[in-house]
């Protein structure tokens, strides 16, 4: 019988973790990520596992690149301000072709910012905001459920394709309680780890170079390319929501998408024919389904907490086909920094945009 | 359902959720702070449903529980037409003026107050909720005071947490 | 002596654990650093250690060096390799793990980690290469580099105002609880060289009987960027490093004694549990 | 004093000097009019003769460019020596 | 008379900052950028300045952050494994509106890469590497002149903006000497900086709270898209090389550019009706430029030292309304790090485009 | 006693240089850290500084003070406060820089900046608050946390293995050559409070003299962290923390003496000039 | 002993007790029965008269919620005094 | 004009680009280093000109200066139809199979070392190119050499140096 418990979606990260068979945790706290290194501070040692507080995000994922090149499976968790100090060895990580999980419970931004929830990292995250243009896969989760699914899912794309995976959520997402099941999943036979550096006594060689890709760096790209093309046709999620007749297409990731999803629900109550399209991969982008969308859709409306940072892919993926708006951080409730943009205000956007007042 | 201001609302909250865990298949309870990390206002909102929860929160919420002047100018006029608001009115003074919700005004500091610890104030209210609403019988939430608080340092204190979710659905069955 | 044929023995040759196949090194002429990997490759072969050994190689003249031992080596970033280190031995306790950078690495970007695992104890060894600059960028001044020198960065020579005092790290090391060996060494004689070999063996030692951090602080000649010949250099060594940065043994313990007061126990906030 | 014999690696010598500098025998020099492989001129074992195959050189060689021989009777322990 | 001069670009960014009035450099040595700070450890003081090489590029940007606070003209220097660790605080700029400017020596990556030039780091300054989703302006440029002209620009636009100016090169443009024309520029008259701290008895006030926006989080990133969308109508800087009758467009950047315009020269000489449009500031992008070229061309070949990093933004901008070709890292003349694009390799790419082989 | 009219006098009150108007500070209840803003300012005008002082305040409990004095403060980042009062001292001399941050800021993230702005003598104060713990987070474990305390991240208790040994920062920074003046004060005394505050006056002089780099630590309560109320929190400071953390002045110089050999101005590369 | 006079602002008095606690006199106390305008006890003066304007409880409240009044003849400096 | 390989080469460019900076209203030196950091290889390129240099360096010079194995194997067919090769025949020892460009093998370090210091072959092999190309008076690379050195530790080898690039141009000559 499935182990049902009402848990955060930062504790659903940590049960990710454990159920994910992650052996070494190393982060730092931040809000509102912490409640993630607490929970694992008690239960990844009870699972078998490292648990190590550091002395910052650079030392984290420094023990994170060290850790999982000796093959285990390694995690850190943060939050916006922390992931920008990570990029160096986040770049290196990708050069090197280590797998790695890191969490980003987004807070708000720029700077030091504040801590409630944003979506303000998704530049970040999607595009490689270290040196290199390299690539992460970029998870979106939306629920304490998904939170635990993703994180497992993201260590078998770590070890599948040798890369960093992002789970991204939010204050809200982590803060927010709700049911999971809490259970293993299963996503399929994974290559051998046969570059892990162990001692020669555990496993054979002296595998890394200084440089490993030192005498064809070109063909060192080429491969990254090769990656990032078999990635985008085979990885690409997302979630599709009352979309058969939708003629107005929301577009929405993270807690801002169960928002939408209530939108819909409340807007079709009114007779309006809404969908919601939710990309659960923010990279690979679901570029195509998107294009396909705009033949069917008269409006399409992003919503997201940032001053518009997803419009800006949904719009290169639309070609100018279909009037992309935007309803962002000025749809949160107030002003502060504890504004959270509700259903009824992304209905009121979608009234206005399709001119029923 | 929402509150918002002072103290002990996020653990009510959370133990709502928590009761209504075993009583509904989808529970959502959503916290949400003010710009200021410390002595700052503080919301929530718990959603129990067993239909899927498609958002995590509303703005117009089917009831609030009001502890601050704050909470009651944002969140008064916020409630759903034909919803209900509870309000701790040993801290706000105001009124409502709306016809399309019921009210219970519920001195609920004072009333903590006279049993001893001000701290449950938000369980008063709580259990008042739940008196007028039957979303969950009493016991639930007694439960789960129990199975949060046995064996810790607030053990101390639960028969005053018992006693005070007495006290507001008491409150509400003699009003 | 008797009358017996005589065979030829070699008594001194390359380190088993060194690899011939990348000698050369790119190390410039005279450089200690190479010395160093010397001493580390008998070290390693002395304790038997080749296939627990795990180098974390910081960037600098000493990280062209990955490949140069035959033991399992991790690339790091600038500054880093101590982190490393310490996230390699977390999950690989058996292991021998260490990282070994020079002083822009250790001293300036990467000093926050050093201080950290010292802090917390973590039972690796740093090797620590100071040469009074940097080298593999081309001669700006380090946190070491000694006052008066000229380097690019310091072109009238290394004064207070622009860019302070020597870092003694060593020192530091030996302030810290958490640390169970800290020397400085030199390589710049035979006998230096001997016991600079015995340090990191004994540095070693300390890791493999899980006493805690241990850290061999190593004065290296830098030649090109002293502006010096390699003999010079050499010199230079003992006639200025040496007087900035003593040569001896800081911190050596076999146990580090600690005591919990039980009282604390009951003391703090705890989420869970 | 034992015999020893040294042999130098002219692709690795990059005439740093140490080797003269440090062979208290003064076997070893770096003749200024004799170019290596590299086209500079490297170390050489001039004054064989001397050799007491303590070892130093082959040490002091930052760049493993010599390797030390001893001659010993052939009956001792293969593994005495330095 | 013009003091002319030949130059390396670093040399030139050193002589820039200078003539800029740049009065404090804080920066870290990396190859290959550490002619910059060489220079400027020697010139600086000379003119007035403050110097200082610090333990790090964090360091770098912190006390960068600090100077500027007082209204002083501040710069640093970096390559990318330097920009990555510069993250965190140059989206603390951002938020506190922070006037300052970075030079970016970009070198091969990701990860510890290489030395050797490359135009790997695109996407990070270009989108902002930090979290927050804040942007920064990009200069990028292609000759030793430009590398003095940009710099002095850069901190115009810094102090105009009150934000932070990326200069883009190159280990090409770095170390590649060209005679220059050494003047002082002038771009007009700024606003006063009213905002700065240097203590009260200096200028008024204790200006700067923990949190400036805390009240207004909304009203925040509504300045700056504002201010954003400024900059996109006013400061797209781009040439245009041998358009006019082009049916072939060249789109590159940095030291590839010249190669391109090399190529363009060779081409014509071939009789092929080939242009080059090359973006000076990356952001903001000139993409409406692009837009307009789409009518005229049959081609675009865009040229990068890079798995493809610009490429996304011409793509984007073109809407699928004519080919985008790429020539990538793959047109290096040597598969090591040491490879470079020649003009050669570009005609060649041209002819096999469109069709003349 | 004389026979003239009583007048009442306000002896003691709020500090000049703490706002009013950002009253009341956000601490929690019986916070130590709030008295450390109330030295400051009492410091900060006694020696008339108002007009030149500048903050640089860490992220933490304390940076929430940003705007509790009426200084200019400068809001940093987590850890950087130590680099971003270094550079503008460098560009304002005649600014008095402070930065003030807990140990989370100056003793983990921030701690390599401590050590490179000793080791270049900056002159610059820092005010380093050791609260034994992460208070802003919520209690995590710290350098300086006491072993065997409990917090978040430590649930059993700090133990070695995991987190291994207090820090000693003051200690440290007496170790190096380009302090003027170390000391470490607490304030859960009267007289404690009085010392701390000359400290502060102390650290302040020695910035203003130029001497070079000071720093004053201040053992604090944190009463919800320790799950202690304010004044078990204030006994614990007594009994617990000034047994690991012993209190009193460990460098003060009045000048940092320090030679040249003027032989090394001509060793070196230079690339111009 | 000279004669004080001190007033809290119980809007800012946190209930620490500090004051309590310090205050040698016994001038201070938190009445558990009675409120302050935030919802809990706050500190009282509630001795008055052996308030000897020590200054200690101004000086060592947390939350700047005490000042410490002297009295003193009105020929004496102002600015003598704490 | 493009060399590869050893000591010296990249001073030898820079000299070129020196010198070219009074004579030509255009000048691009651009070096370009492999992968290894020390004692790798490395190339350079000048280019002088009156008219704007649209690019900065191009894969077919009309020179190259090779000393050096790899170089030769490089740049050897890269050379642009007409174009000029320089050899170091002390370190080159293969022959060009191109009949369309001019060759000249020259012992340059034989001969440098011959003069005293094997640093001094780069100049050799730039005298001569000046030499055949005329590109610039060898007078121009006197001066910068004098401009470049005097007051430095270097300036012990200038008497050396100029030997050096009388050398070269002698060579030419003669044969
Ligand atoms: C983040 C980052 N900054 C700067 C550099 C450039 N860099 C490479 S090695 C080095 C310093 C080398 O000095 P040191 O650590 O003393 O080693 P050495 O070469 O002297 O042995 C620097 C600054 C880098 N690789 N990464
Ligand atoms: C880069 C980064 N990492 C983490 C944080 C979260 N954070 C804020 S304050 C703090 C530590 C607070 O502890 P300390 O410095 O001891 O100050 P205290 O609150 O105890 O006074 C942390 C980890 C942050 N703001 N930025
Ligand atoms: S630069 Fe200095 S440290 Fe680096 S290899 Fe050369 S001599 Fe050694
Ligand atoms: S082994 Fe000893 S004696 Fe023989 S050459 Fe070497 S240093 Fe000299
Ligand atoms: S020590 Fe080695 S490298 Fe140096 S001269 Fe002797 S043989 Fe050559
Ligand atoms: S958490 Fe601790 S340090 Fe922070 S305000 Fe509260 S008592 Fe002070
Ligand atoms: S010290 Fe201040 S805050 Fe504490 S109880 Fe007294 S008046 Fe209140
Ligand atoms: S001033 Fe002194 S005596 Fe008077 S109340 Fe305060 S502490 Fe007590
Ligand atoms: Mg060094
Ligand atoms: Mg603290």
């Amino acid at each position: 019988m499935a182990d049902r418990r009402l848990l955060s979606g930062n504790e659903a990260i940590g049960w990710g973790a454990i159920l994910g068979e992650c052996k070494a945790f190393f982060g730092y706290p931040i809000t509102p990520q912490s409640e993630i290194l607490e929970f694992l501070a008690t239960e990844l040692p009870k699972a078998g596992g490292v648990f190590l507080q550091t002395e910052d995000e650079i030392a984290a994922v420094s023990m994170v690149y060290g850790s999982s090149m000796t093959g285990t499976r390694t995690m850190s968790a943060t939050s916006s301000p922390g992931i920008s100090l990570m990029q160096e060895t986040v770049s290196l990580m990708a050069y090197l072709k280590v797998p790695s999980v890191i969490v980003d419970v987004c807070r708000f931004g720029p700077g030091s910012g504040m801590a409630q929830t944003s979506q303000t990292d998704y530049r970040q995250v999607t595009k490689g905001g270290g040196h290199g243009g390299y690539r992460c896969i970029v998870l979106a989760a939306s629920s304490s459920q998904e939170c635990c699914d993703l994180v497992q899912f993201a260590f078998w794309l770590a070890d599948r394709y040798r890369m960093t995976v992002y789970v991204l959520t939010d204050a809200t997402i982590g803060q927010s309680c709700e049911l999971v099941d809490l259970k293993t999943r299963d996503f399929g036979a994974l290559p051998d780890k046969d570059w892990v550096l162990r001692g020669l006594d555990e496993r054979g060689g002296n595998g890394q170079g200084i440089h490993p890709h030192m005498w064809d760096y070109v063909g060192y790209h080429e491969d990254m390319n090769e990656k990032y093309r078999e990635i985008t046709e085979n990885e690409i999620k997302y979630e599709s929501y009352r979309m058969d007749d939708a003629e107005v297409i929301l577009v929405a990731y993270g807690y801002v998408s169960r928002m939408a999803k209530g939108a819909v629900d409340l807007a079709r109550e009114e007779g309006l024919k809404v969908g919601l399209l939710r990309p659960i991969t923010l990279w690979p982008f679901p570029t195509n389904v998107l294009r396909e969308l705009s033949l069917q859709a008269h409006h399409i409306l992003v919503v997201e907490h940032s001053s518009g940072l997803l419009v800006e892919d949904v719009e290169c993926a639309l070609q100018g086909k279909v009037p992309v708006h935007l309803l962002g951080i000025w749809g949160t409730h107030r002003r502060d920094s504890s504004g959270i943009i509700y259903p009824e205000r992304i209905v009121e956007e979608i009234k206005q945009m399709v001119g029923v007042a | 359902m929402s509150g918002l201001g002072g103290q002990g609302l996020l653990t009510m909250g959370k133990l709502l959720a928590q009761a209504g865990s075993s009583h509904y298949r989808y529970v959502t309870y959503h916290p949400n702070y003010g710009p200021s990390m410390r002595g700052g206002e503080c919301e929530c909102m718990v959603t129990l449903s067993n239909e899927e929860n498609a958002s995590i929160a509303s703005r117009n919420p089917s009831a609030a529980i009001l502890m601050g002047a704050a909470a009651w100018m944002l969140h008064e006029p916020q409630v759903k037409p034909g919803g209900l608001l509870l309000v701790d009115s040993s801290i706000v003074a105001e009124r409502t003026m709306r016809d399309d919700v019921t009210v219970h005004y519920i001195p609920a500091t004072q009333m903590a107050l006279e049993l001893g610890l001000a701290m449950v104030s938000n369980l008063i209210l709580l259990s008042a909720y739940l008196e007028v609403t039957k979303a969950l019988p009493i016991e639930a939430i007694e439960k789960a005071l129990k199975d949060k608080y046995t064996g810790t340092k607030g053990e101390r204190y639960l028969p005053l947490d018992l006693d005070a979710t007495k006290l507001g659905a008491k409150f509400i069955i003699d009003s | 002596m008797g009358e017996g044929a005589m065979i030829k023995q070699q008594i001194v040759g390359k380190p088993k654990a060194v690899q011939l196949d990348f000698l050369p090194f790119k190390f410039c002429p005279g450089c200690h650093e190479s010395l160093v990997w010397r001493a580390l490759g008998e070290v390693i072969d002395e304790l038997d250690i080749e296939g627990k050994a795990i180098a974390c190689l910081d960037i600098g003249c000493s990280g062209i060096l990955m490949v140069g031992l035959t033991v399992d080596g991790i690339h790091c970033l600038h500054g880093r390799s101590t982190a490393v280190a310490a996230g390699v031995k977390r999950v690989l306790p058996q292991a021998i793990c260490f990282n070994i950078g020079g002083d822009g690495s250790l001293g300036a970007i990467g000093v926050g980690h050093v201080i950290n695992v010292m802090m917390r104890s973590d039972p690796i060894t740093t090797i620590f290469l100071n040469n009074s600059g940097y080298g593999m960028t081309g001669g700006q001044v380090a946190p070491t580099s000694l006052l008066g020198l000229r380097t690019t960065t310091t072109p009238e020579g290394r004064d207070v105002q622009s860019a302070g005092f020597p870092l003694h790290l060593s020192e530091i090391a030996a302030t810290m609880t958490g640390t169970a060996y800290a020397s400085r060494v030199s390589v710049h004689t035979p006998a230096n060289y001997q016991k600079a070999r015995k340090a990191i063996k004994t540095a070693f030692q300390k890791q493999m009987d899980g006493v805690g951090y241990s850290i061999v602080e190593i004065l290296c000649a830098c030649p090109p960027n002293w502006g010096l010949s390699p003999l010079a250099a050499n010199s230079f060594v003992e006639e200025k490093l040496i007087g900035e940065f003593p040569l001896g043994e800081f911190k050596n313990v076999d146990k580090i004694e600690h005591t919990f007061d039980p009282e604390l126990k009951r003391v703090g906030r705890v989420k869970r549990g | 004093m034992a015999k020893g014999e040294i042999v130098i690696d002219e692709m690795l010598c990059q005439s740093c000097g140490f080797c003269v500098e440090f062979c208290n025998q003064e076997c070893i020099t770096i003749p200024e009019n004799r170019l290596g492989p590299k086209g500079f001129p490297v170390a050489v074992f001039s004054v064989p003769d001397k050799c007491s195959a303590c070892g130093i050189c082959g040490w002091m060689c930052p760049d493993f460019a010599i390797q030390v021989f001893k001659y010993v009777k052939s009956e001792a322990n293969i593994n005495q020596g330095g």
